[in-house]
């Protein structure tokens, strides 16, 4: 089954550029009903998700067999949770991109190929598999910005594959030094045979493999090209860069740096906490300092991202399954916020907070989800990242009581900006638009990003219960609690 | 004595026809100087028992390429481009001080054949059975003569001019 | 006694003479002289070794590098003519019509 | 040490002999020449000096030698001063590896045949030094083609020699002659114009164009280019150029006898000076010699006879037409000597 | 023995059959036949020795002189490969810019010296089959007779002719020592000493070899004959005939120099990062997208020096060697590739200048998206052919542990250096320039392009048996 996650939006790629060749609008449709159908087999590989136990091989192919390189995916609740999550933004991000009629071909080609290959890194069980993976999603990110992006694209399309690239391949270098001393790529394996004290370059595996996903997550001396890339791409890519692909990083801590290496990561743990306290802060206030909608969403995004590591660092229980939440909590949120702006754009507001104004009054509907989405990510209680935020300080407190301490201090900095950016954006002046309702192709995915933020943030419950038992596996290699 | 007298003798003239290919003011000195450098060389085959190449080196180099190069000088009116300008690379320089280390090396290492010369002066024949046997050489002469072939080709195609077609 | 060491060091002057002369030289004449000079340091080597290990390789070996040293000759020397017909000079310090 | 006195002696000995045989040739070639073109063209040529004109050499050589010797002021004084020198030495060279009679050679190299073609392509250098010394078009025009008409037909001309050092299985001058020293029945003799008639064509010709007598004298076709290479030379220089040109007339006949005519050999004439002692020798040299002059009274017939040739249709003889011929000939011998298994 | 070596046979046959050709017809038709002839030729050379290709081939075909394995039998597939696909390429290329059939009779002598060199386990075959290969590349380099042309020839020249001197002089000192041109011959009379002289040797092969391969302080020529060649010609120099200098370097020193393994492979070091990191840095500053790709050719060099550097190590040798063997492979063709399409572009677009690719994407849809899979190949995208072999070089230079690990991790850096050139392409070919027109490409050039890519794309995502060839050729040279 999972298999059909990575090949149908691969066919359905190709059958987008060509359907492009014939008319601009037809792509759209391909991309929809693939999409569509991901998000089916993504709900039933939820659906399937083993609430127990780390994850098993599912498809096993042989594929380079004379490296010990096998096609292999599996998905545990962890995967499940972000493939699911994946998909969903994928079809929001489809719907979000409904009006594109440049090469809308290409367009729709790239996205889908980014879902494949969001896809394949959620879910491949192969460290190689999930390098290329990893690696696969960068070039259809890059074109997307790279075509589509604001004025200043070609910089931040630039930055984004060079950066990201970097941190990837250094990754690489780090999964070979593994490989060297296990002879095998397979991550199950790995996990069995690099425990105890026979590894050499312990510590530069750990920096290596950590500095690929602090270069995707970002972290905050690796973050220099986020707010570029998230301004300049398109509004859609935005949400999957925000929404998605921070979450590689994240997952990739939690899976590779944490799951095959924690006793490096446990060395590591402190310093890894202070950099996402780092980061929440240094995005924090250079999210009050942003006069541009897409760049204050964005150091908040990044700002949040910090507060992910904070609980994955945290090593215990509690933490960990709030990072887990968070990932998921925050990619909604995210997506939800940028596709906000996304609404404002193309209502013809110019997206500078100086010159936004009376959102409220002209299109009221759009405002109110912005009030929702805003209060969603500053931790509003009853919304969903309230829980993952309550959950990861909670952890931090038992580890780190101090660096809690100080990352509780980030929460109204946090609902500062945000409702200075309401104060400045919702309400107040008039920007003189004429008043436009929602469309429905802006209302459903609206409607369903809403909804699902209220019932994670009033019942995680099952969520929770979910992911506990793969949080309690990580943290129990590390000796945690 | 005598040798070493002869081989001095010789020496020399390569060495003083080499210096005027390098530093003769005027490009057609420096390709007689040539000319003198490779007849010495045939000499020095000789010193060496090598009385077929000593032929094959006149023969080839100062019957063929000499001339090849004395045309080259008149078709390019080269001559008339007089150099010895300041040297503005450290290329040369490096070339020589490299050059000065490798003779370094050479004066005070071992080569393995040591003392008195153990080939048959003027062997012909034993260098045309290690040429012609299939088991030595033959292939590569076959080599050599494709290369000749190849570079008669190549020069003929150059050297035309496109306006007779 | 002449000994193979000093047909070795006859070489390598020659070599560095030829070497210099290929790195200073403009006139892309004289290049193609210096490089013959360097050759033929190869071959004295070649011979001087075969003369002295009693082996006929290496002068089986000198001969084919006399041909090859004649045939690369002879295409350098028509590659010059085509530069000289485009440039009017064969001053290699000249030929920098691709620069980046 | 008494061994190497005696080498040196040697050596020295070999080069006055050759020397002093070239020059005795060569004086009489010139008044040959004269004589013997004077007669084809129905004329009388030189009759004044000395009896049937005998001693006009004497008288032209002592006409050169005390004529003024003028360097053109932009010449390169080195090169064009050095010019007729090397003209002079490279076609001397050659000789050293001829025979003129078993064991009267200056030196029997090993590798004479090759030797001696190496030598002889040396010359092109002279002809070029003097060409682009002078400093004058038309000398650099005909050093040019002198240079171009050698090189073309240096290749044909080793080629052909080819075929005969296969048979014989040696380079060495005296070895290829005493190949040839049998006859069959005793009359016919097995020179090898019969076994390599096409390498004989091929020969003759290249020897003709390599020497640029007519019809290959382009280099210095009077009505084109004053006098080719040299002419800027007067006097002295210009004798030891004149010199040069004979002494590789000689030589090239003497070559050509050596390969193809059986050298010094001829039947039931030699055969019976064996029992003569030293007197033998007397007999081989005057074979050879007359053999010699055969075939240069030949050439000089040709040259009473035939016109100049155009200069693309003497490049497009030597590669369209020798060289082709000459390579035939190399693989016909190879294939044949394979059958016969070995030489 | 002569069944073996029929691949060389029909080439050279073919070839001198296109110089007597020469003289028989007019000079169009002549070329236009003379390129057939020489493309069945290929053709028919690469299916015999595909058919012979696989594992445990080893026949001496002459005792110490030529020998077919596994290792010659790769590179001839490599070249054969890449003659095909330029021969089929330059079909347009030489009709374009009326070029004459001695055009095709150059490669084939090329091709044949390179098979020929492939085979070689002696010095003085070697040598004459490399220099055979490389004079004929001079006069294809300046083919064309133009100003550019020429002085790309006479750079070429000089330079392969200084190598071959270097290379000359350093064949006549191991033969110095050993007596003997023959390899195994070296190997013996060297043992494991190390002597001064044998170190003299190897800087002269290295510096010798290095200029072939243009290698960093001998690199200078490099840009100026890329640039100033035909295009197509440019293709062949990339990606074969540079391949051969390799070929000759891996044999001299994995089986004739092996006690040496310690001075060379440090040499070899050097010399990778310097070639990576200079190749790298100056192309990221071209404008002239043929010397763009001529300085990431120099990188490229620079990535295989890396793996010859790790056969110092304790790791596993067979995999350095055959990561060495895919990259060069694999190079070949996407880089070949590149140029060919460059040369495919040069039909409607008359600037060789990055930004003259504008709109190409549109202009030239095949030959765009082709450039554009090569140039991400180049780059080290996951299913590429190229990221195959920069990984599998990667993994050898990090599993060799300690002073390699740095080396990889420089060659990463290097590749993400890479990476933005390689982009700046693309993103101007599909994303600059306004509204252009639909031209017409080469047939046989794009033909050309498209086996290239689709070679390209096989062996990126199913490189197993590209790997298991390139792994078993590499240990044919480490068995004796």
């Amino acid at each position: 089954m999972l298999q059909y996650l990575i090949l149908l939006p691969l066919a359905g790629a190709i059958a987008s550029y060509f359907a492009g060749r014939q008319s601009s609008s037809a792509p759209r449709i391909v991309a929809l009903a693939v999409s569509v159908a991901t998000l089916g087999i993504a709900a039933a590989v939820l659906r399937a998700a083993p609430a127990q136990g780390f994850m098993k091989e599912q498809l096993s192919l042989s594929w380079i067999p004379s490296l010990d390189i096998g096609f292999t995916l599996g998905a545990d609740a962890l995967s499940a949770a972000l493939v699911g999550l994946t998909a969903l933004l994928v079809l929001v991000s489809v719907l979000a991109s409904w009006d594109v009629e440049h090469r809308s071909g290409s367009y729709h080609a790239y996205l889908l190929c980014m879902l494949a290959g969001l896809m394949g890194v959620f879910t491949a069980l192969d460290l190689f598999l999930f390098f290329l993976f990893w690696e696969i999603v960068l070039i259809p990110a890059f074109m997307l910005v790279n075509g589509w992006g604001g004025e200043n694209r070609k910089y931040a399309a630039m930055k984004l594959l060079i950066y990201t690239h970097l941190g990837s391949l250094l990754m690489l270098v780090g999964f070979l030094l593994m490989y060297a001393q296990t002879h095998t790529f397979s991550m199950l394996e790995m996990r069995q045979l690099l425990g105890g004290e026979s590894m050499e370059y312990r510590t530069l595996v750990f920096l290596l493999v950590f500095a690929g996903f602090a270069f995707k997550i970002p972290l905050v001396p690796f973050h220099s090209w986020l707010p570029d890339a998230y301004s300049q791409a398109p509004t859609p890519v935005t949400i999957l860069l925000a929404g998605v692909l921070s979450k590689m990083g994240a997952y990739g801590l939690v899976r590779v740096a944490l799951g095959i290496l924690p006793a490096e990561f446990a060395v590591f743990a402190k310093a890894i906490a202070i950099m996402a306290l780092v980061t929440v802060f240094y995005a924090a206030f250079c999210a009050l300092a942003q006069n541009e909608v897409k760049r204050l969403l964005a150091f908040s995004s990044l700002s949040h991202m910090g507060f992910l590591v904070l609980g994955v660092a945290s090593l215990s229980f509690i933490g960990m399954k709030g990072a887990i939440f968070q990932m998921v909590s925050h990619g909604l949120i995210i997506a939800l916020l940028f596709f906000c702006a996304g609404m404002l754009a193309a209502r013809g507001y110019e997206l500078r907070i100086s010159r936004l104004g009376g959102v409220l009054r002209s299109s009221p509907l759009l405002g109110w989800v912005i009030v929702f989405a805003s209060m969603a990510s500053l931790g509003l209680p009853g919304l969903s990242g309230f829980v993952a935020e309550l959950s990861i300080l909670l952890g931090l407190f038992r580890e780190y009581p101090v660096l809690a301490g100080i990352a509780v201090l980030s929460l109204p900095l946090t609902a500062g900006y945000y409702l200075w950016f309401l104060q400045r954006s919702i309400y107040g002046g008039d920007a003189g638009l004429r008043r436009s309702g929602v469309t429905m192709v802006e209302f459903l995915p609206v409607a369903v990003l809403v909804a699902l933020i209220t019932l994670l943030g009033v019942y995680p419950a099952p969520f929770m219960e979910l992911v506990g038992s793969i949080a309690g596996q990580l943290v129990n290699a590390v000796g945690g609690g | 004595m005598i040798q070493e007298l002869v081989f001095l003798v010789i020496s020399l003239f390569v060495i003083a026809g080499a210096a005027g290919v390098v530093f003769a003011q005027r490009l057609f000195h420096a390709v007689l100087s040539l000319a003198l450098c490779l007849l010495s060389v045939a000499a020095v085959y000789i010193t060496l028992g090598a009385e077929f190449l000593a032929v094959i080196q006149v023969l080839v180099y100062a019957g063929g390429v000499v001339v090849l190069f004395l045309f080259a000088v008149m078709l390019t009116r080269s001559d008339l481009q007089l150099r010895r300008e300041p040297l503005e690379s450290f290329a040369p320089v490096s070339a020589v001080l490299f050059g000065v280390l490798v003779l370094f090396y050479i004066a005070r290492t071992g080569f393995v054949p040591q003392g008195e010369r153990a080939l048959a002066p003027g062997d012909v024949a034993s260098v045309g059975q290690v040429i012609f046997s299939p088991k030595a050489y033959a292939l590569p002469f076959e080599l050599v003569g494709i290369l000749l072939l190849a570079a008669m080709v190549g020069a003929i195609y150059l050297a035309r001019r496109d306006e007779r077609w | 006694m002449v000994t193979v060491y000093h047909y070795v060091f006859l070489a390598a002057v020659l070599f560095i003479i030829g070497a210099y002369g290929m790195l200073s030289a403009r006139n892309a004449v004289r290049v193609l002289m210096s490089i013959e000079l360097m050759l033929n340091a190869a071959n004295i080597n070649l011979v001087a070794f075969s003369s002295y290990s009693g082996t006929v390789s290496g002068q089986a070996l000198a001969s084919f590098v006399i041909a090859v040293a004649a045939a690369e000759a002879g295409v350098g020397i028509a590659i010059l003519l085509v530069l000289y017909r485009r440039m009017r000079s064969v001053n290699l310090r000249e030929a920098v019509s691709m620069r980046w | 040490m008494s061994e190497l006195v005696w080498s040196i002696l040697k050596a020295l000995v070999g080069v006055v002999a050759v020397i002093l045989f070239l020059s005795l040739n060569v004086l009489f070639l010139t008044w040959m020449e004269r004589k013997v073109i004077a007669r084809i063209h129905v004329r009388y040529g030189p009759n004044r000096a000395g009896p049937f004109g005998l001693l006009q050499p004497i008288a032209d050589m002592l006409k050169l030698l005390t004529k003024e010797d003028i360097v053109p002021e932009k010449a390169d004084r080195i090169v064009f001063n050095l010019a007729p020198i090397m003209a002079f030495l490279f076609a001397l060279l050659p000789a050293a590896a001829i025979g003129i009679g078993s064991g009267l050679i200056a030196a029997d190299l090993p590798a004479g045949v090759l030797y001696i073609a190496a030598v002889a392509s040396l010359s092109t250098i002279a002809v070029l030094m003097a060409a682009w010394g002078s400093n004058n078009k038309y000398s650099l025009l005909g050093g040019m083609r002198t240079a171009a008409q050698s090189l073309s037909y240096e290749i044909p001309l080793v080629l052909s020699m080819l075929g005969v050092v296969a048979i014989v299985g040696s380079l060495s001058t005296q070895d290829i002659v005493e190949a040839q020293s049998s006859a069959w029945f005793g009359i016919i003799p097995k020179w090898f114009i019969f076994y390599q008639p096409i390498a004989f064509i091929v020969f003759l010709s290249a020897v003709v164009a390599e020497m640029g007598r007519i019809p290959f004298d382009l280099p210095e076709s009077e009505s084109e280019l004053v006098a080719g290479f040299h002419t800027e030379y007067s006097g002295m220089k210009f004798a030891m150029f004149m010199f040069a040109e004979y002494i590789h007339f000689v030589v090239g006949s003497a070559l050509l006898v050596t390969l193809f005519l059986g050298g010094w050999h001829l039947p039931v004439v030699t055969p019976l000076a064996e029992s003569l002692g030293v007197l033998k020798y007397v007999v081989q040299v005057a074979v050879f010699v007359a053999k010699m002059y055969a075939v240069i009274f030949l050439l000089m017939w040709v040259r009473g006879t035939l016109t100049r040739t155009k200069v693309n249709d003497m490049l497009g003889f030597g590669w369209k037409g020798l060289l082709p011929l000459a390579l035939f000939n190399v693989v016909l011998t190879g294939v044949v000597l394979t059958l016969r298994g070995g030489a | 023995m002569l069944a073996e070596l029929l691949p060389e046979i029909l080439l050279i046959g073919a070839a001198l059959l296109l110089v007597l050709l020469q003289g028989f017809c007019g000079r169009d038709a002549c070329a236009k036949l003379s390129g057939y002839i020489s493309l069945a030729a290929c053709g028919g050379a690469l299916l015999l020795v595909s058919l012979h290709s696989g594992a445990g081939v080893e026949r001496v075909l002459i005792p110490e002189i030529i020998k077919l394995d596994a290792f010659s039998l790769f590179f001839k597939l490599l070249f054969l490969t890449l003659s095909f696909l330029v021969i089929l390429g330059s079909l347009d290329a030489v009709k374009r810019y009326r070029m004459g059939g001695e055009y095709y009779t150059m490669l084939l002598f090329t091709t044949f010296g390179m098979l020929i060199a492939s085979m070689a386990v002696d010095l003085a075959v070697l040598y004459i089959a490399v220099e055979l290969a490389t004079i004929s590349t001079f006069a294809l380099a300046a083919f064309r007779k133009d100003r550019q042309g020429a002085e790309a020839g006479v750079k070429y020249f000089v330079i392969g002719a200084l190598s071959s001197a270097l290379v000359l002089f350093g064949i006549s000192l191991l033969y110095g020592i050993a007596g003997s041109t023959s390899l195994t011959a070296i190997a013996e009379a060297l043992g494991s000493s190390s002597g001064p002289v044998a170190s003299l040797a190897v800087v002269f092969l290295i510096a010798g070899f290095g200029y072939k391969i243009a290698a960093v302080p001998f690199h200078m020529w490099a840009p100026d004959t890329y640039q100033g060649a035909p295009s197509t010609v440019t293709a062949f120099l990339a990606g074969a005939t540079k391949k051969m200098a390799f070929l000759a370097l891996m044999r001299i020193f994995i089986v004739a120099l092996p006690g040496l393994v310690e001075s060379w492979a440090m040499l070899f070091a050097v010399l990778a990062v310097l070639t990576m990191t200079v190749g790298n840095l100056v192309a990221l500053v071209q404008s002239n997208i043929k010397r763009m790709l001529a300085y990431s050719s120099v990188a490229q060099a620079g990535y295989v020096l890396v793996a010859f550097a790790v056969l110092s190590s304790k790791a596993d040798l067979t995999l350095a060697a055959g990561a060495a063997l895919l990259h060069m492979f694999v190079h070949a063709i996407m880089k070949g590739g590149a140029f060919l399409a460059v040369a495919a572009a040069g039909s409607a677009i008359a600037g060789r200048d990055i930004s003259d690719f504008a709109g190409l994407g549109r202009r030239m849809p095949v030959t765009a998206f082709t450039l554009s899979i090569f140039l991400l190949s180049l780059a080290g995208i996951p299913f590429f052919a190229g990221f195959v072999s920069k990984f599998l070089i990667l993994m050898a230079s990090v599993s060799a542990g300690g002073a390699y690990i740095a080396l990889g991790v420089l060659l990463v850096i290097n590749s993400v250096i890479s990476l933005y050139y390689y982009a700046k392409v693309i993103r101007v070919m599909y994303f600059e320039g306004g509204e252009v027109h639909r031209a017409e490409e080469p047939v046989m050039l794009v033909a050309a392009l498209v086996v290239s890519a689709i070679i390209v794309l096989y062996v990126g995502i199913f490189p197993e048996s590209a790997i298991q060839l390139a792994k078993s050729s590499a240990a044919s040279l480490f068995t004796p």
